[in-house]
């Protein structure tokens, strides 16, 4: 029998943003897959040499436009283990909390595209309707409501403002209430679970083997979570537990991040209760020398940024270790031996951004 | 005055006749399956002109619906050579 | 602007009579000609000129009339319609508004009916506030211009082929639905009372062309998700037509009929089942408990019939980018796109005239209106027309296909197959079992 | 602080001091070591293998100009401690062993290295670009590669003549 | 009823000439109103924005061929089925005739049960 090769992508429905899925099929089962990548190259790490230290989380900020705050606040934490300050409290607390906030609003974002993918139109609306009021929560805090430019090194921008936390509180409860809707409308949804359950299956072993982290793992039964097992900021002194599902497959992917959405709630509501007085910034040296890196738990997985300054006001070197570059390379496992209407299933819940893939 | 069921009858009839020539000589397998799919509908309605009302609607039940898509899903299975004119990539 | 108005007439004028003048020319010459000749008038136009006043010819432009009026009335009046609501109701459900462009959107009309006082007030309205109703027709206006793209390597004749067969399929479902009993074009009247032994089974074959065409349309464009959504969708459709067939079979035992004006007048009898006689509930085959598995089975095969979303799944747009249709751009992407909820809209008719009772109503009061046919009588007319209960009654089951469409996601293409061969036809199998139990075995 | 020390002392242990040029704990649970290009396989194999080092985080190439690094950030989940590697390339010849036959997951990383530093991983079973057009001719992360501006910086000053 | 039959048709036959005019005329009409400015890139075969490699119409593995061939089966048993729900009397309706139907309604359940089977073994 004849197999042949489709092109999913880069003009694809099922490729939120430009890139190739390339299947091999035998009728309607997938022989092989293989992605191709790099329409969105921007060539980053070359052009944050060119900048200083500080001005390059402006850049950071755009490597993914559903959770920019999580991706500029990676690299600030690398630039100030590289230049050896700390944040002080307050602005770790208002890390947390943004970090959180967006975290949110990225899961959020992901559910908006994966009801479409499997043909639920509605859930699209639901989950950007919810997704405004963090990204108003956003506005409030950092003025901005897509490219937040919010972490510096060495702190935070500002300061949130007094009537934060009660806004923030509010809007919580009724999301909290607003997230049993969601999960009805999927999760008692006989045909999503059709969909779902056994679709798209990876072990463990092989999931670890190919690079894959972020809720993509904790789906396989892995209970790794770098805010747990690498702390950085304020996260040490909240209580949390890991989200962990044990079936590997699109359902378990799904779960995993609706009820990452409610940890998120938590640490947000523990992180309010908490947070001190004091100042949120200290100030940066403005050259450094050495290397470093810190990785932090992205909303899509484990995201790097390794610095190296030669005593110069710019980095001599920055590489970006984006998760959804390991995790979509790991599409191929997931997808052999299922159907060509699976694929969607699969691609939607690994939750692909494209801009932080190709950098 | 012309009869209208001759009328009708010569040209179902005609287009009976055309499209199974059609049938025959078509070069690529999908148009014959088309043709023949033409020639099963005149069939049923010469069935009509007959006044067999109940035979027409399953010849357009089951011939003209059922069979031709059933030879395409076969046609689909041949190999590409049959399909239509020889290609030399395969 | 007026100036340019009364030149267009006298030009329009003058055309119209140039155009008159050059038809009766041949009549002019054979006139002449017979004149010439000495006869009075040749023979062969007498007979021609007395056709064309005869009967005959009166009947078949009644018949072209009545024949535009269902066309119309199937597309732009009830496709409009249709239309319009699955976007307006799709919008509520997802916590929107929906289409909004009104007519006080388009400049001219507020510019000129919107300056008059208290008659233009609608025409004001800013265009956040319409109702949204022409934004299907703008739709349609913008296919319209849009350029017809031909794939180079696609089979050219198959590939403008396929569309014509499966709109005129499509279309070709109107013309056994009845509207009411005196709103049909296929039938005929026997002892005052319309028949049409055959219909649903016509409209059953009717349904059972379009696979055909649809496969040949994504075999034509050359293309891998044209040919796996053609595939996908002549498998799907010829899967569901199955215990449809099967389920009318179990209402036929009942009904012992295929006549759908047969079927409506047994459902507007009150209520009885063998002993069971219920005087106020009306006797429409879905109070029939025995009827229900069919009910429930045609409804969920109407769905597929017409490939609405739990079983869109030969158009997925999420995996197969438009499915079968993806290649066609224009007019034609219009057609066999839009010619979808004409689908919907026959399946709705059928479903309301199997089960829902057709087009009978309630009478509340009749007004008598002239008989055209025999002068001098009057005859009663209820106010509310056979139609409306109709057209109600297909609003309604369309909405019904709307909520379940976007409150659920799509099926895989092997578990529709599945559920339909697996499910359904076990399903309609028993259901023509207990019909002929219920009819044959237990009340004789 | 025992898992840094013993996964060090494993290490020396196993190839002797020679084999690494630089040894250290930058901080808690992080090891790094810098090794010339020809120990690099056998020191990751080791740690795969002894240490349950399971996860490849990412694969850096640096240009230092005189020579090439390959920096592999390596991660323990089940001991929950990163090791940091630093393999040094000669400029002339940037070849260096591939990983992939440890870790699936270092094909992109490396794939990539290769596109934008062209450093070769010998062993490699799909050594082609990841990010760039197949036929792009130029690995552009090296420093050679020009950038457009040296500086991308217009202070106010330079654009106003002063304040 | 012999009239009355062709009577009956004739509508549909003229109906069945203007529902093959709508979309030609449509088409038709469209070619005045529209402008064409194909270009070899426009007229490519849409891949996502690739271009195409290989064709599609290829020996294609077309899985649900068994659907197919059993959906024929069934549409002439469901014919014969049609036939006798059409002339089922309730009054005159025997033991015997109905344990027939029901023999056959059996043998048609068993059979597709056991095509689906082998068609669950066949797949891919």
């Amino acid at each position: 029998m004849a197999e042949m090769w489709i092109n999913m992508g880069p003009q694809h429905p099922m490729t939120h943003g430009l890139w190739n899925l390339r299947i091999k099929v035998d009728g309607e089962t997938i022989v092989d897959a293989e992605p191709e990548i790099g329409y969105l190259h921007r060539g980053y790490e070359k052009i944050m040499e060119v900048r200083e230290f500080q001005k390059n989380v402006v850049l950071t900020d755009r490597l993914c436009y559903v959770s920019s705050i999580t991706w500029s606040h990676c690299y600030c934490l690398a630039c100030e283990e590289l230049m050896d300050i700390e944040a002080p409290p307050r602005g770790q607390y208002l890390r947390v909390i943004t970090n959180e906030l967006q975290r949110i609003a990225s899961h959020l974002m992901w559910l908006a595209a994966y009801g479409p993918d499997l043909g639920l139109l509605t859930a699209l609306l639901w989950a950007l309707r919810e997704r405004e009021l963090f990204l108003d929560l956003l506005q409030l805090i950092t003025g901005a409501r897509m490219n937040q430019n919010f972490p510096r090194i060495g702190g935070v921008r500002n300061d949130m403002p007094s009537d934060f936390g009660k806004y923030c509180r509010k809007i919580i409860a009724h999301f909290r209430k607003k997230l049993e809707e969601h999960e009805a409308l999927f999760e008692q949804s006989k045909i999503f679970q059709m969909r779902t359950i056994g679709v798209g299956k990876i072990s463990r072993q092989e999931a670890v083997d190919f690079g894959v982290t972020g809720p993509n793992l904790r789906a396989t039964g892995a209970n790794l979570d770098l805010r747990k097992l690498d702390p950085y900021d304020a996260y040490p002194d909240l209580n949390f537990e890991p989200i962990v599902a044990y079936e590997g497959d699109s359902y378990a992917r799904y779960k995993v991040r609706m009820e990452e959405m409610k940890l998120s709630c938590d640490l947000i509501e523990q992180a309010l209760d908490r947070i001190p007085d004091g100042p949120y910034r200290v100030k940066p040296p403005r050259r450094a020398e050495g290397e470093a890196f810190r990785r932090t738990e992205d909303s899509r997985g484990e995201a790097l940024f390794y610095v190296i300054g030669d005593g110069d006001d710019r980095p001599y070197r920055v590489k970006i270790r984006s998760p959804v570059f390991s995790n979509i390379f790991a599409a191929p496992i997931m997808m052999r031996g299922n159907k060509l209407a699976d694929v969607v299933a699969i691609m939607g819940s690994i939750d692909v951004c494209v801009g932080e893939m190709d950098k | 005055m012309v009869d209208g069921e001759l009328v009708a009858f010569v040209i179902l009839s005609a287009i009976e006749v055309a499209s199974a020539i059609m049938v025959v000589t078509a070069k690529k397998l999908v148009h014959n399956v088309f043709w023949l799919a033409m020639t099963l509908i005149t069939i049923g309605g010469i069935y009509l002109l007959f006044r067999a009302e109940l035979i027409a609607l399953i010849q357009i039940i089951v011939y003209a619906g059922a069979v031709p898509v059933l030879f395409l899903f076969g046609i689909m299975l041949t190999r590409r050579k049959i399909m239509e004119e020889p290609h030399e990539s395969e | 602007m007026s100036g340019h108005l009364i030149d267009l007439y006298g030009w329009s004028g003058a055309l119209a009579s140039f155009v008159l003048w050059l038809l009766s020319l041949p009549f002019e010459l054979l006139n002449w000609i017979a004149l010439q000749t000495g006869a009075q008038k040749p023979g062969p136009l007498v007979g021609f000129i007395d056709w064309l006043a005869g009967p005959d010819l009166t009947a078949l432009v009644a018949l072209i009339v009545a024949i535009t009026i269902v066309l119309l009335w199937a597309t732009a009046f009830h496709l409009l319609i249709i239309m319009w609501i699955e976007r307006k109701m799709y919008s509520r459900l997802q916590d929107r508004r929906g289409i909004m462009i009104g007519l006080g959107s388009v400049e001219i009309l507020r510019n000129t009916i919107g300056r008059i006082p208290i008659l233009g007030a609608p025409f004001r309205r800013p265009s956040h506030l319409g109702t949204g109703f022409l934004q299907t027709v703008a739709d349609g206006v913008k296919l319209f211009q849009k350029e017809v793209i031909t794939p180079e390597k696609a089979d050219k004749w198959m590939f403008h082929t396929a569309p014509v067969i499966i709109a005129a399929s499509t279309l070709l479902l109107f013309v056994a639905i009845p509207w009411s009993d005196g709103f049909w074009l296929m039938g005929s009247i026997e002892n005052g009372r319309p028949v049409n032994p055959l219909g649903i089974l016509f409209i059953l074959a009717a349904f059972s062309i379009a696979p055909l065409g649809i496969l040949i349309a994504g075999w034509a464009s050359n293309n891998k998700y044209t040919l796996i959504g053609g595939m996908r969708a002549a498998a799907q459709l010829m899967s569901y037509e199955i215990p449809m067939l099967l389920c009318i079979i179990a209402l036929v035992v009942f009904a012992g009929t295929l006549d759908p004006f047969e079927l409506v007048r047994k459902q507007t009898a009150p209520f009885s089942l063998g002993p069971v006689q219920i005087s106020f509930l009306p006797n429409w085959y879905v109070f029939n408990p025995f009827l229900w598995i069919a009910f429930v089975v045609v409804f969920v095969t109407v769905i597929a019939e017409a490939e609405r979303i739990p079983f869109d799944i030969p158009e997925a747009e999420a995996e197969l980018v438009e499915g079968w249709t993806t290649e066609y751009s224009g007019m034609r992407f219009g057609i066999v796109f839009g010619f979808k909820w004409l689908r919907a809209l026959a399946g709705a008719a059928l479903i309301s005239i199997l089960f829902l009772g057709g087009w009978s109503g309630p009478v509340f009061a009749t007004f008598m209106v002239p008989n055209m046919a025999a002068a001098g009588q009057m005859y009663p007319v209820p106010i509310l027309p056979q139609e409306f209960w109709f057209t109600l009654r297909i609003y309604l089951i369309f909405v019904v296909f709307v909520w379940i469409g976007w409150s659920v996601p799509r099926v895989r293409i092997d578990q529709i197959l599945n559920i339909g061969w697996k499910r359904l036809v076990p399903l309609s199998l028993l259901s023509i079992l207990l019909a002929a139990l219920a009819r044959g075995a237990w009340w004789s | 602080m025992a898992v840094e020390g013993e996964t060090l002392a494993r290490l020396k242990e196993r190839f002797g001091e020679e084999t690494f040029r630089e040894t250290g704990i930058v901080r808690d649970r992080l090891v790094k070591i810098a090794i010339d290009r020809k120990d690099l396989f056998a020191v990751c194999k080791f740690l795969k293998e002894e240490l349950n080092v399971e996860h490849l985080t990412c694969v850096t190439a640096v240009d230092w100009r005189d020579r090439f690094e390959s920096v592999y950030h390596l991660t323990s989940w089940s001991r929950n401690f990163m090791v940091q590697i630093n393999a040094q390339i000669p400029h002339d010849d940037p070849h260096i062993d591939s990983l992939v036959p440890l870790w699936n997951g270092a094909s992109v990383h490396e794939r990539e290295a290769y596109d934008l530093m062209g450093i070769v991983y010998d062993g490699h079973p799909k050594l082609e670009r990841i990010l760039l057009p197949k036929d792009y001719g130029f690995h552009p992360l090296r420093k050679e590669f020009p950038q457009e501006v040296d500086r991308q910086y217009v202070s106010r000053r330079k654009i106003g003549g002063g304040g | 009823m012999a009239t009355d039959l062709l009577a009956r048709y004739l509508p549909v036959a003229l109906f069945a000439i203007f529902a093959l005019l709508f979309p030609v005329g449509t088409f038709l009409a469209t070619r005045f109103i529209r402008r064409d400015n194909p270009t070899p890139l426009k007229d490519l075969t849409y891949e996502c924005g690739e271009v195409p490699e290989g064709e599609a119409m290829i020996q294609f593995h077309f899985q649900y061929y068994v659907f197919a061939i059993i959906f024929v089966v069934f549409d002439v048993a469901a014919i014969f089925l049609l036939l006798w729900a059409l002339s089922f009397d309730a009054t005159r309706a025997t033991q015997v005739g109905f344990a027939a139907i029901v023999l056959f309604v059996a043998i048609m359940f068993a059979a597709t049960n056991y095509a689906l089977k082998k068609e669950e073994v066949l797949y891919i």
